[in-house]
């Protein structure tokens, strides 16, 4: 396997010790636990926190979210696996005395027995924290069926949002609601190009042909709509926003936050003219778009792909969108 | 019970010790590459808890090393591959055949709500069924090993024609059919080194 | 080839198509070419502009890198090759009312023949406009040639501190003189892992073993000390750092801002880990650290490696590294 | 002279549009595979000018084709391989040898300076150094196409036997030792073509 790490076993820690030393203006490791990663400068407690358990191999998500104006803490796991239910209610218990915290989950199976365990935890301990599961993936489940749906990038604009709002000061209630609202305003459509390599089993995560793309894959190869020859861009971008548009009834003068994310090796180059690409696609439905953000930011290692994430926003997620951070790795 | 319980545990970290590569190998096919490397983790953790935990009750041993298990592990195999070791702390001597009815009762119960996952499903749930099933049917009789092992076998080759309703290999494109579920064959090699050392 | 793009020769005309659009608040093309990278809002004509001729492929560099407080322009070549001498200076006349210009040139033969040939037909045409050349790779010569050697992502420093200094409107010469000052202060080392497709020919840009990477490639694949087997982070990092040591003396107390920057496909998660162990070794020989910047600026498509910069800094090269800069993917 | 230069033009882009992708694939071995799609790009920009240009004089008509070329093409490879259509313009019908001599001298001049390349770098100028020696040498007598045509065929020959002291391949592990050198292929062709048309 060609990574540059050192022990297998340490690579998690060392990164995110390398992650600390690289931002300690910004960033701070718990007092209790180096797989806890919270703010130098803690929110107000009058404030609800926002936190997220997720397992690591996806870099900068979310650990390079961390910052005034986005999430409050991020309890890391191993790679590819959840952290266990009992370290992330240690990262909810050191906001026992905030007006709340929202733990956010992306819909995967191990992320969300161990996020309801840790709000079971916290009920226990009757300090008061929430689940936000949070899902966007059209591919992974039909119309209908959207709490089936896998957590894909577009739950960027999830964290995003509610970052911001919950620096301003808004209640957990309004947080939460507003929260569902941007999840069911939202649709991600990834595309898997090529495959990284897993740094646990020094193997390839999926297979992909040479001349083979597959639409519909899921953040850690999990399968969608199937595979295809690898055609232009536009015939490429074509099929999946039509898929997308089957999906939402987006209308005339609606105005869209597309998030083009990449998968780890594909090029900001590739990234820029799939903008291109989607661009056009909405303007001929006269579709607005507002402020896009193109880069890679929740990665499987080094696996070629991207994903289309697109927000119907309100008035409100726009400027939400647009407000200050200082995480390092989360840049408009 | 706690001198059987210690070689269960020094017995299973042998067994996983020297078969966790082919596990991960097992788990490149129909999973992410990780179940052995990742249930390594937990029962190395196990061993070194239950060597530093003897003057402790069985019950509060057990429960730590379940919930260390756990976080060592993460992930779903974590939470849910730990349930049977908390549970195996209630073990009654006096009482030996129902309370391990009762343990492998207990632990399905909690593995299907918390994983969401039934019978058929192609999990770790395919071999505790099986298991509390012969249990329960020979209740009035002192277990067999051979027996047990037997079913055990069996059971875990079953899962080889199921395919995938939940783990990752769900979401395969042939949902893991014909190979054996990983976590199946790691909660066999426990389960038999449990059975031998209790029994 | 698998790359998500259209017609070939429209990689780079579509990318920037795609850049602009979504940029549109920060970045603008010129009036006359959509090769040429302008500020929406662009400096004030007393003070001196900054700008660079570079091929593509490379990205974000150096397009990403046009915004306030960074660079004024940036002419853009095909897929790795340098502009023509005649659009970098159709970019520089841009700037002829402004107090001189500064055009920045990376060490690469067609970089330099055709920023010569633009500097020449500023002359021609009476406009104040002075080549700074930019070199740090010091694997591509040995000390006492060091304006032999190639430029790397060590280049980076120049820009952002240039950039930033000639925002606060400082005079042309006194740039010029500090520029120099931050080049000779700052050494370069990189490694290619593995190498990306060139999207031109569809092939990979140079070959590596499976267990194989080469110290001291230049960002095209340029040949630098040789092949080694792969091993630890640890290993590796001190390898090249005791090569950087041999090359610039350092000592306890200096005051070092470290670049780790990714050349495509290497995650960061690696790069993390790469950190700390360079953070490592510094703090061995007692030299602080300042401000780090770490993830993939400066790369050759999809290639796998990284590299290491070092800027020995005074207090004026620090304050000007993070003083504020508008540019879409410069981020500290 | 319009309608041999017409001709010289004309018929380079018809060899180079049937042979860049073995140039590209020569440049893949000794550069960065792109030497036959960047020579393309200049020489149909300059059959698209020729075509639209007839009416200019010669050499306003050479330089206007020159610089487009080179802006066109970028790199090293512009800037250089278009100084010989610049110089290319000054031909003079009646004083046809000494003019051509006087082109490929003026030529080779800009190329060493902005190149900084000498006689053996492996580069286009070992195309154009040898048969600017044939042309002195012969200047008294009529230039026999044929006699040109194994100069050039020689010299391109004989790059295979030389290490790059400049552009990509001189950065490569073998500096390019072994085969012919890419932008002394695509001068042999334009240059072929040009006596060809010429004489
Ligand atoms: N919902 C579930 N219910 C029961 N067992 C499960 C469930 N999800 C996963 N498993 C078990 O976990 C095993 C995989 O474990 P492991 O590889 O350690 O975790 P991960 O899938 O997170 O990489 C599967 O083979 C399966 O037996
Ligand atoms: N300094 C130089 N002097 C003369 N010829 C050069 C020089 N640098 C490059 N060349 C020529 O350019 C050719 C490569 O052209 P091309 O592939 O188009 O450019 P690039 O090397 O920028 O990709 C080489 O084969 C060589 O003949
Ligand atoms: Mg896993
Ligand atoms: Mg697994
Ligand atoms: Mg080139
Ligand atoms: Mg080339």
């Amino acid at each position: 396997m060609k990574k540059i790490i050192n022990n297998k076993d340490q690579i998690v820690d060392d990164m995110l010790s390398g992650y600390i030393k690289a931002n300690s203006d910004r960033v701070k490791f718990s007092n209790n636990s180096k797989r806890i990663i919270l703010r130098s400068h803690p929110k107000n407690i009058e404030k609800t926190a926002i936190l997220i358990g997720n397992g690591s191999g996806h870099e900068p998500i979310a650990m390079g979210w961390v910052g005034e104006g986005l999430l409050d803490a991020n309890v890391v796991g191993d790679i590819f696996a959840a952290p266990s239910g009992d370290l992330i209610f240690e990262g909810i218990e050191i906001f026992k005395e905030n007006s709340g915290c929202i733990l956010l989950i992306s819909n995967h199976a191990g992320d969300v027995m161990n996020g309801e365990m840790a709000i079971e935890l916290a009920k226990e301990h009757n300090i008061d924290a929430d689940l936000l599961l949070m899902y966007d993936d059209i591919a992974s489940a039909p119309r209908g069926s959207e709490d089936q749906r896998r957590g894909g990038a577009g739950t960027t604009f999830i964290y995003k949002i509610l970052g911001a709002l919950s620096e301003m000061g808004e209640k957990k209630e309004t947080l939460l609601s507003l929260g569902k609202f941007v999840r069911d305003q939202t649709r991600t459509l990834s595309i898997a190009v090529a495959s990284g390599v897993s740094p646990i089993s020094g193997k390839k995560i999926f297979h992909l042909d040479d001349d083979e793309v597959f639409i519909g894959m899921g953040v850690h190869g999990e399968s969608g709509y199937g595979r295809q020859k690898i055609s232009s861009s536009k015939k490429i971008i074509k099929l999946m926003m039509d898929k997308i548009f089957d999906d939402y009834q987006y209308k005339e003068g609606d105005i869209v936050i597309p998030f083009i994310n990449g998968s780890g090796a594909t090029t900001l180059m590739e990234l820029l003219i799939i903008y291109n690409d989607v661009e056009e696609y909405l303007a001929q439905y006269k579709i607005k778009i507002y402020k896009p953000l193109i880069n890679e930011y929740i990665t499987t290692q080094e696996s070629a792909g991207f994903s289309i994430s697109l927000l119907n926003s309100n008035e409100q997620m726009r400027n939400l969108w647009i407000s200050p951070s200082s995480a390092p790795y989360f840049h408009l | 019970m706690h001198s059987a319980y210690k070689k269960w545990i020094l017995n299973s970290y042998d067994k996983i010790n020297s078969d966790y590569v082919e596990l991960d190998k097992l788990d490149q096919l129909v999973g992410d590459g990780d179940h052995g490397s990742t249930i390594y983790k937990g029962i190395t953790v196990a061993k070194q808890l239950y060597l530093n935990k003897l003057t402790s009750p069985l019950d509060e041993t057990m429960a730590i090393i379940s919930k260390q298990m756990r976080i060592e592990m993460g992930g779903a195999s974590g939470i849910l591959m730990s349930i049977f070791f908390d549970e195996s702390g209630k073990i009654d001597k006096s009482n030996l055949n129902s309370s391990i009815i009762d343990i492998f009762e207990k632990s399905i119960d909690k593995i299907m709500k918390i994983g969401k996952v039934k019978a058929g499903d192609k999990s770790i749930l395919d071999i505790y069924i099986p298991v509390l099933n012969f249990l329960k049917k020979n209740s009035d009789f002192q277990f067999k090993k051979n027996e047990i092992n037997e079913i055990l076998s069996l059971s875990l080759a079953k899962t080889k024609e199921m395919e995938a309703q939940v783990g990752r290999a769900k979401f395969l494109e042939n949902r893991g059919l014909g190979f054996i579920d990983p976590g199946a064959k790691s909660t066999e090699i426990i389960l038999r080194e449990y059975f031998e050392s209790l029994l």
